[in-house]
């Protein structure tokens, strides 16, 4: 190869970008963020407890065989999750490498939570268990929703209407469970209602070119209205028939259950909550390993250049906003039969739209979404058992904790993100 | 809490057998303004949608209507259309609304009003204020949790941190801590913590406790009794009207050995499929009191003022033990209808402060 | 295989981009087609390659006629494309952009990756496509990216490949690769429709050559029968002087000093590399350079659009080391920049908009705050007759402007103040040979006129014909600055990093990262 | 483009008589003509929901073998009571008029529907402007809801917080509105600019953050009404309250009339000053911007806080124009409205009033339909979202009702995606 290949080649390495990396004013930010957070966890839980103050963590709830609670004095644990936390935040400093951070950074704050934790629990009993498990309840329709959202966006098309497709399978799935008695047709009429909105979204975008954040935005307004006026109008007047369905309830993965803490928290959950699980392990697989992903990657990154390999970009495009459609739908079910049982106007409370933010929040890969929804979820379970335990805090601020810590997540440790390219643009073939 | 002056029960002198007034009987309208809760709220607003469907049928020709606020900025124009639509008496939803009802009172000294869970002073001639003094039936209840406790724990927790909620949990946890004394145990009650000192003029809070700040977000309600649960309880009254439901689900989903209180109605009538695990109900007479106030209304015989409801009047009271009625010791009952006598009687004090918590 | 276009038209609502064209391709030869911006190039390409459908005409294949409803039939017929704009998904791998649309797959429609690599590795080797498989393609330089465009059509089996304006973008050791390239696949028997804008180049690779202007066809010739001037006048219509025209340098005092520059990418990765360099006043230094050596990243330094990590820059006297653009633009620094559709303009905007882009805010186009958009408009009206913008008045948007014309309006707005120091990257990419003539007799006069001009370009035509001198970077430092009259190949080798004197450290096989 | 301009701009070549024009201008699908149809079938969808949501006239369709007459007849009384009810309630009640016309008093009745309408209208047209500024720059606003809340929280206390005479103490109040929202406007701005935290994600949280606070200040001193334990705002004082425009009877105030300057200055801003055409460069192509030596960071922060300082103002026109207090209750769906009725005028500030008059009409109309006819208000909420898709699809409407492609006044609706 000529010496011109050569210099080309060196060329490349210098103009290699790598969009993943984070820039090291970032971690040179988490560092700092460690240390005073050690500093902290030294001051108000080390020094703020009464030094004999002891805090009892459950480990084990059934059906998982028994681990003897784990008592702690607080102080101590406190001093050493300080000394973690800051340690970890001076090695961000002085090492100041991008490769990592994350791990170094995710270690260190989860050094900080234990210590939070204990004190919190001091003189007093923290289920960590049953707060797992509700963690993990909590992430279910976030993860529905944020895989809808990766489903449609990797294609190209911008799904703001998670939140509308949540009511419209709740409703229906309530309604239908309730109706005919048997939740799986609630959950099938669940994703039948999200594929409605799903096809209406593609409909409108695809074939008449409107805007997708617009219809989108549209679709929500319209299924809330909608969804409040048949509760309203038809539901109500006969609760009893059209909005009492039963609920999925939890069965118990044998044998995998009697795992300590693993087994309460991922093995004795409902149907929904698995289906979540497969479908994120199915939706990552075909997204990043078979044909249908790369060609639906490159219809969302670059349409032109799928097109121009013969592949049908809007057909596409129907397909995944149709399937990101159903599986809002399911998410939106799970609210009704998979929790509640009956349909209460608007009780996704926003969940939609937090789904929106996981998907973006996790670089709109489904296991980077389901981190940004676990932390979501543990940040409810979280408040709510601090408002249990009465640790002082007023209560409108535990309640807003989970949205005060997925600002501080999304600003502090993800930044700029990189939608796929061709995300919300319109597409025709002239 | 709100122990306002006791005038006489007015309106449940009323409570007769509904036989129809001529006179009443030719055309009257009854209306109600939700607040932001909506009528299905399975709290207050339904309570006083079922008073008007009630009222309708001690009174041929009595129509009603309703009509939903989504916002603050809906209360006066709601109110003023429907006296623009001529109804024979008003009612209006929550402490919300009595800026608005009692500017609308002023402006048509002639159009007749009911507000639940307000009661103003002074008193206004064409407005009737309907406050419970659920504090009352709540330590019954709360007397009821500790005794069927096998845990030794029960919990509670609020919708939002307001003294119609609050004051439930005050008369709960006041209960529980009777049972304690009296009988030597240790029930602990999670979710509440009465402050010893109520002063909310300051800010400071009245009180420490669990809330969902939301009473529709059902999701919220699973997961905070879930968390109840997890720290042991065994019985759970939510106070937060449908996010009581969330409750009710999750207590379901506990199993056998947890049950729950319901709150404001019988549960086993306003959630019938959740009437197994209700040892009972702490319900307010808003549905009672509101039929009442109408039927007066209709029949001419409407009078402005206040109205407490308390054990004494019937405004108040713990319901039926369905399907548990059985399976609570008699002893137990005994011991409540006698607390129920000495509550009445103002023999004993329903200040939780007034009782050791263990 | 034997293509044949007969009588293409293809209109853009009332504007007509292809006017009847007749063109055929023998199997196994090049045929060029010429033309300015605009002409319809590659919209005729389009056409035949199946992304547009024609209004009019019929395409033939071995004398027999077809149809292309989209771009897999006009595939399936054996037609390859690499588009003048690349088709490639920037955040895939070469390999999964290779095989896109035309997946080997196991059981499940599991991706096979294996099967694409090994089959990209044959290609590669048959035609001498150096290319690695799992790099990134935004990773790579647009020569490679290039490369994986060819093998695209290869991997297809494509017996009639289209470049459009392959070379537009490569440097010169690029061009010579590609043309052994082609080559190579014409002597395989497969046949080449070669689109560009360079005269050298037709004359030197072209069998048969096609001259388009304004969507029609205005003549065919072969190289042997025709030379620089008589295309140029064809393309343009009009003769086109295509040496630049420039009197020796009259150096006045250092306009701008750069010293000791260092500049860090947010990586941390140092990209220009203790560079010194200073140009005078009535001087053109021309910085010549393989993309991706820095020599981007300095001119972003001296405009303001990067920060500098170490040394200083002065433009005037003034410290601008760091500067933000609006100050070195308030100092007198003009800048045209590399990528003109994403840097400089906004597509969206009318002409006369783009033309105030940097003066918006400033008299006599806003007063207190409030643009004064008649004027705007009037100034707008009057620059499109004086930088002959081809539009039909400064209000349409800037987007529907063919390449040539949009650099113009960059050129127009960067022109139309008192400049001290005029940096201007790549400025003629793309363009056809009268813009080119045009852009440089601009340049020229702004050095003539007193400003230091800092040319960044890969073009070594450009860099020799306007160069007053030369500096060539390599890894970010600089090579050499050496006299334009040295020659091309001494700088070709100082691009590649490899001093004159050192023989080339031959046979390094294998395309990183 | 405005409605307005794409009247004139309607093509025809000159010497052609009027009604030719008038025809041409009412069969091409012009702004003007989709959104009327757009409006048709909006009530088309929620006729024919109350149609087979109302028990009696399915009833009525049930047996609709053997009295076809009745079941057309009942749909029909139905959905004209409803829609009756819909516009006397919005616009104007023709029994009032008439009653007025004949006794000559009860005219303030005739006036009510009206000045209730252009009540709601007022922070619908701020809001909606305000996410239009962002909208038009590519910053998606989904925060109004917070903002709302902020400028409301800020004009309450400095409602009651301070006494003043009315002009000074009414002055105070709307720039601690504007201040308000705009702080809540600042946050996600500061954020997008230093740290790249999207906006979309940052609003919505915020959203949340804002109603929590809310319920935590009501129960706290000094916002707590004295001596009321309930979570309730004190009453501002009159000197704080935007006074009526048409006597104390018609609630329509001062408010309106700010909310219309406040639309006219953004109109102007957005194409006229040179801040607002810096926004429009970096919404458009913010690399290009830089390399024109605009500061893309400053330009977020600026948007996002003027965009925030607009909706902070609607909080303040209810509280000192309607509410004169705050409660858990407040702010219902204004904030997400804001964003429908932003998109329905086209982030142009004219279509964002026309747009808020229609969608506040429509909710007002709805109160009385409720009413009257007892249908849930919530169906003017499907209503107003069928006319958005319309009007967003300006194609389907061509095909549904045959309209000719438009020439000038062709409708362009976008916003930018996450834009990352
Ligand atoms: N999609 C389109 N819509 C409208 N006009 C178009 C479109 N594509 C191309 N044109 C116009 O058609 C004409 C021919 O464009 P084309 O890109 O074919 O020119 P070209 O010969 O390739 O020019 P260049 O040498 O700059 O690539 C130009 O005036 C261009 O503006
Ligand atoms: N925000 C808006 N709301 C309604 N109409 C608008 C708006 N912005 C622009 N228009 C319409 O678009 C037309 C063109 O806008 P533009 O800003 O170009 O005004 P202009 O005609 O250039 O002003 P001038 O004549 O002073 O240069 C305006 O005349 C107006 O009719
Ligand atoms: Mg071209
Ligand atoms: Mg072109």
């Amino acid at each position: 190869m000529s010496a011109g290949e050569r210099a080309l080649s060196d060329a490349a390495e210098a103009a290699a970008v790598d969009a993943r990396l984070v820039s090291l004013g970032r971690v040179r930010g988490m560092g700092v963020f460690l240390v005073l957070l050690g500093v902290v966890t030294l001051m108000a839980f080390a020094l703020g407890v009464t030094g004999g103050a002891r805090a009892t963590f459950l480990l084990s709830t059934p059906p998982s065989i028994d681990l003897s609670p784990l008592v702690m004095s607080v102080r101590p644990v406190a001093i050493a999750c300080a000394l973690v936390c800051g340690g970890l935040g001076i090695v961000l400093l002085v090492r100041l490498r991008t490769q990592g951070s994350y791990l170094i950074f995710s270690a260190g704050f989860c050094a900080f939570l234990w210590a939070f934790l204990a004190w919190a629990a001091r003189g007093n009993t923290l289920n960590f268990v049953q707060m797992l498990a509700e963690t993990m309840v909590a992430a279910t329709p976030l993860v529905y929703g944020s895989l809808s959202g990766i489903l449609c966006e990797r294609s190209g098309v911008v799904n703001i209407a998670i939140e509308g497709q949540f009511l419209a399978g709740a409703f229906l799935g309530a309604m239908i469970g309730s109706a005919t008695g048997n939740l799986w047709l609630g959950v099938v009429s669940g994703a039948v209602a999200g594929a409605l909105f799903g096809a209406l979204l593609a409909f409108l975008a695809l074939r008449y070119g409107a805007d997708q954040i617009i219809v989108g935005v549209v679709i929500v307004a319209f299924c809330t209205g909608l969804t409040n006026f048949l509760t309203a109008q038809v539901l109500t007047p006969d609760q009893t028939t059209l909005n009492s369905p039963s609920t999925f309830s939890p069965f118990a993965v044998p044998l995998l259950d009697k795992i300590p803490i693993a087994g309460p928290v991922l093995f004795d959950q409902n149907v929904f909550f698995y289906g979540a699980f497969a479908l994120l392990v199915l939706v990552h697989v075909t997204l990043f390993h078979t044909r249908w992903g790369l060609r639906v990657r490159a219809v969302g990154e670059h349409p032109r250049a799928a097109q121009s390999v013969g592949i049908h970009v809007l057909s596409v495009r129907y397909r995944n906003v149709i399937l990101g459609g159903v599986v809002a739908g399911i998410g939106g079910a799970s609210f009704t039969i998979g929790s509640i049982g009956e349909f209460s106007a608007q009780m996704t409370a926003g969940l939609g739209y937090v789904a929106l933010a996981a998907m973006i929040f996790g670089r709109w890969r489904p296991f980077g979404a389901l981190g940004a929804a676990l932390l979501f979820g543990f940040a409810v379970s979280l408040q709510s058992f601090l408002a249990v335990l009465s640790v002082g805090i007023p209560s409108p601020f535990l309640s807003m904790a989970p949205y005060v810590i997925t600002i501080a997540v999304v600003s502090g440790l993800v930044g700029r993100v990189r939608p796929p390219a061709a995300d919300g643009v319109p597409y025709s073939l002239e | 809490a709100g122990a306002g002056a006791s005038t006489a029960p007015r309106v449940a002198a009323h409570r007769a057998p509904a036989v129809a007034v001529p006179h009443a009987a030719k055309h009257f309208l009854a209306c109600e303004v939700t607040d932001t809760g909506g009528i299905n709220d399975r709290s207050f607003n339904a309570s006083a949608y079922l008073g008007l469907k009630i009222a309708a049928k001690a009174i041929p020709g009595l129509s009603y209507k309703y009509l939903q606020s989504n916002s603050t900025s809906d209360y006066a124009p709601n109110i003023s259309t429907f006296i623009g639509e001529k109804c024979g008496i008003i009612i209006t939803v929550g402490f919300d609304m009595a800026q608005a009802t009692q500017s609308a009172a002023k402006k048509n000294p002639n159009q007749k009003f009911a507000i639940v869970d307000f009661s103003y002073t002074p008193a206004m001639k064409n407005v009737l204020g309907l406050v419970y003094h659920t504090n009352q039936d709540a330590f019954l209840g709360g007397y009821l949790a500790a005794a069927m406790s096998k845990t030794g724990k029960v919990g509670t927790f609020g919708g939002q941190d307001i003294p119609p909620v609050t004051i439930y949990m005050d008369g709960f946890v006041a209960g529980v801590r009777y049972y304690d004394k009296v009988n030597h145990a240790h029930v602990v009650a999670l979710g509440w913590t009465p402050a010893k000192k109520r002063n909310f003029a300051s800010g400071a809070f009245a009180g420490n406790g669990t809330f969902t700040n939301d009473f529709t977000n059902q999701a919220l309600g699973k997961t905070t009794t879930q968390t109840l649960i997890a720290q042991g309880a065994d019985i759970i009254f939510p106070v937060a009207g449908a996010v009581g439901l969330g409750a009710a689900a999750a207590v379901k989903q506990a199993g056998p050995g947890h049950y729950m209180l319901w709150v404001d109605t019988d549960g086993c009538v306003s959630a019938p499929q959740y009437c197994s695990l209700f040892i009972s109900s702490v319900t307010k007479g808003i549905a009672a009191s509101v039929s009442a106030a109408v039927e007066a209304a209709a029949r001419g015989t409407f009078h402005g003022g206040n109205y407490n409801g308390t054990l004494a009047n019937g405004g108040v009271a713990l319901a039926p033990f369905h399907q548990f009625a059985n399976k609570v010791p008699a002893k137990v009952k005994a011991m409540l209808n006698k607390l129920k006598a000495e509550i009445e009687a103002g023999k004993i004090s329903i200040d939780p402060n007034s009782y050791p918590a263990s | 295989m034997r293509l044949e276009l007969a009588g293409i038209t293809k209109r853009f609502g009332d504007l007509v981009a292809n006017d009847g064209i007749d063109l055929s391709v023998e199997e196994g030869e090049i045929h060029c087609l010429l033309g300015e911006n605009g002409a319809g190039k590659t919209t005729l390409m389009n056409v035949l390659f199946g992304l547009l459908h024609a209004d009019g005409g019929e395409i033939r294949i071995d004398g027999e006629p077809v149809r292309f409803s989209d771009p897999g039939d006009a595939v399936r017929r054996g037609i390859g494309m690499v588009h003048q704009h690349f088709m490639l998904v920037p955040v895939f791998s070469v390999a999964e952009n290779v095989v896109l649309g035309f997946e080997p797959v196991r059981r499940l429609g599991f991706l096979d990756r294996r099967r694409a690599r090994a089959e990209i590795r044959r290609l590669s080797a048959e035609f001498g496509l150096a290319v690695d498989p799992d790099a990134l393609v935004e990773h790579l330089p647009v020569g490679a990216q290039q490369r994986v465009e060819i093998l695209k059509a290869l991997i297809r089996d494509a017996k009639v490949l289209i470049l459009d304006e392959p070379t537009a973008v490569l440097t010169p050791q690029e061009t010579e690769a590609l043309f052994t390239i082609m080559r190579s696949l014409v002597a395989a028997g497969r046949s080449i429709l070669f689109i560009t804008h360079k005269l050298k180049e037709v004359l030197a690779v072209a069998d048969r050559i096609t001259v388009v202007r304004l969507g029609r066809v205005v003549g065919h010739t072969t190289p042997a029968e025709t030379d620089e001037d008589q295309l140029a006048a064809m393309m343009v219509g009009r003769s086109v002087e295509l040496v630049v025209h420039k009197e020796p340098a009259r150096p006045g005092e250092a306009v701008l000093e750069i010293a000791g520059l260092r500049v860090v990418d947010d990586r941390g990765v140092t990209v220009v590399d203790d560079v010194s360099l200073d140009v005078r006043a009535g001087e053109i230094v021309a910085v010549a350079g393989v993309q991706g050596n820095g020599q981007t990243e300095l001119a972003e330094a001296v405009t303001g659009m990067r920060a500098v990590a170490a040394g200083t820059i002065r433009v005037g006297g003034r410290d601008l080391s760091h500067a933000t653009p609006r100050r070195a633009i308030e100092a007198g620094v003009a800048n045209v920049p590399e990528d003109r559709q994403s840097d400089g303009l906004v597509l969206s905007l009318s002409i006369a908009d783009n033309l105030v882009l940097n003066q918006y805010d400033r008299a006599p186009y806003a007063r207190h705050g409030a643009r004064r958009l008649a004027r705007v408009r009037a100034d707008g009206e009057r620059k499109l007759a004086e930088f002959d913008i081809r539009a039909p008045s400064a209000a349409v948007a800037v987007g529907t402007l063919s390449g040539g014309n949009q650099q113009k309006v960059v050129v127009a707005r960067e022109l139309s103040r008192p400049v001290k120091l005029l940096v201007c990257s790549q400025p003629t990419r793309g363009l056809d040979v009268g813009s080119i003539e045009y852009v440089h007799r601009r340049i020229v006069a702004e050095r003539d006129r007193g400003a230091a001009v800092l040319l960044v370009s890969s073009e070594l035509d450009e860099v020799l014909a306007l160069g007053d001198r030369v500096a060539v970077m390599y890894r970010g430092r600089i090579a050499g600055v050496v006299d334009p009259s040295v020659g091309r190949d001494r700088i070709g080798l100082l691009m590649a990093g490899i001093d004159a004197v050192a023989p080339p450290p031959g046979g390094a096989k294998g395309e990183s990262p | 483009m405005s409605a307005a301009e794409s009247a004139l701009a309607s093509p025809s070549p000159p010497g052609t008589p009027w009604w030719r024009r008038v025809l041409a201008f009412v069969t091409e699908a012009n702004v003007a003509v989709v959104t009327l149809l757009a409006v048709v079938g909006g009530l088309v969808v929620g006729a024919l929901l109350i149609i087979v949501t109302t028990p009696a006239t399915l009833h009525a369709w049930g047996a609709v073998g053997r009295a076809p007459g009745a079941a057309f007849a009942t749909s029909f009384s139905t959905v004209g009571n409803a829609y009756g009810a819909l516009f006397a309630g919005s616009v104007i009640s023709p029994s009032a008029l008439g009653h007025a016309l004949t006794t000559g008093r009860g005219w303030t009745g005739v006036f009510t529907p009206i000045s209730e309408t252009l009540v709601s209208a007022t922070p619908l047209i701020l809001a909606g402007t305000g996410v239009a500024i962002g909208f038009s720059t590519g910053v998606f606003n989904i925060g109004g809801q917070g903002q709302l809340i902020a400028g409301a929280l800020a004009a309450t206390y400095v409602g009651f917080g301070v006494s003043l005479p009315l002009v000074p103490h009414l002055v105070l109040v709307v720039l601690a509105g504007a201040a308000g929202g705009a702080l809540a406007g600042f946050i996600p701005g500061i954020l997008k600019a230093r740290t790249g935290a999207h906006e979309v994600i940052v609003t919505i949280m915020l959203n949340y953050i804002f109603l929590d606070l809310l319920a935590y200040l009501l129960t706290t001193h000094p916002l707590q009404q004295p001596g009321q334990s309930n979570s309730i705002s004190q009453t501002i004082p009159m000197t704080a309250r935007l006074p009526h425009l048409f006597g104390s009877t018609l609630r329509v105030n001062l408010g309106l009339l700010i909310a219309l300057a406040v639309a006219a200055a953004a109109s102007w801003f957005m194409r006229k000053s040179t801040l607002g055409f810096e926004f429009t460069v970096i919404g458009a192509n913010p690399s290009a911007g830089r390399t024109a030596g605009m500061d893309a960071r400053r330009a977020t922060i600026a948007v996002l806080t003027i965009s925030g300082a607009l909706v902070g103002l609607a909080g303040m026109s209810t509280v000192s124009g309607t509410d004169f207090f705050l409660s858990s209750g407040y702010g219902g769906a204004v904030g997400f409205n804001a964003i429908t009725v932003a998109l329905l005028g086209r982030n142009r500030p004219l279509g964002v009033v026309l747009g808020s008059l229609l969608f506040a009409a429509l909710s007002t109309g709805g109160r009385y339909m409720q009413a009257v006819a007892s249908i849930p208000i919530d169906l003017t909420t499907v209503i107003q979202a069928v006319i958005v898709f319309m009007v967003a699809t300006p194609a389907l409407v061509r095909e549904i009702f045959r309209l000719r492609e438009a020439g000038a006044g062709k409708i362009l609706l976008f916003t930018k995606g996450w834009g990352g």
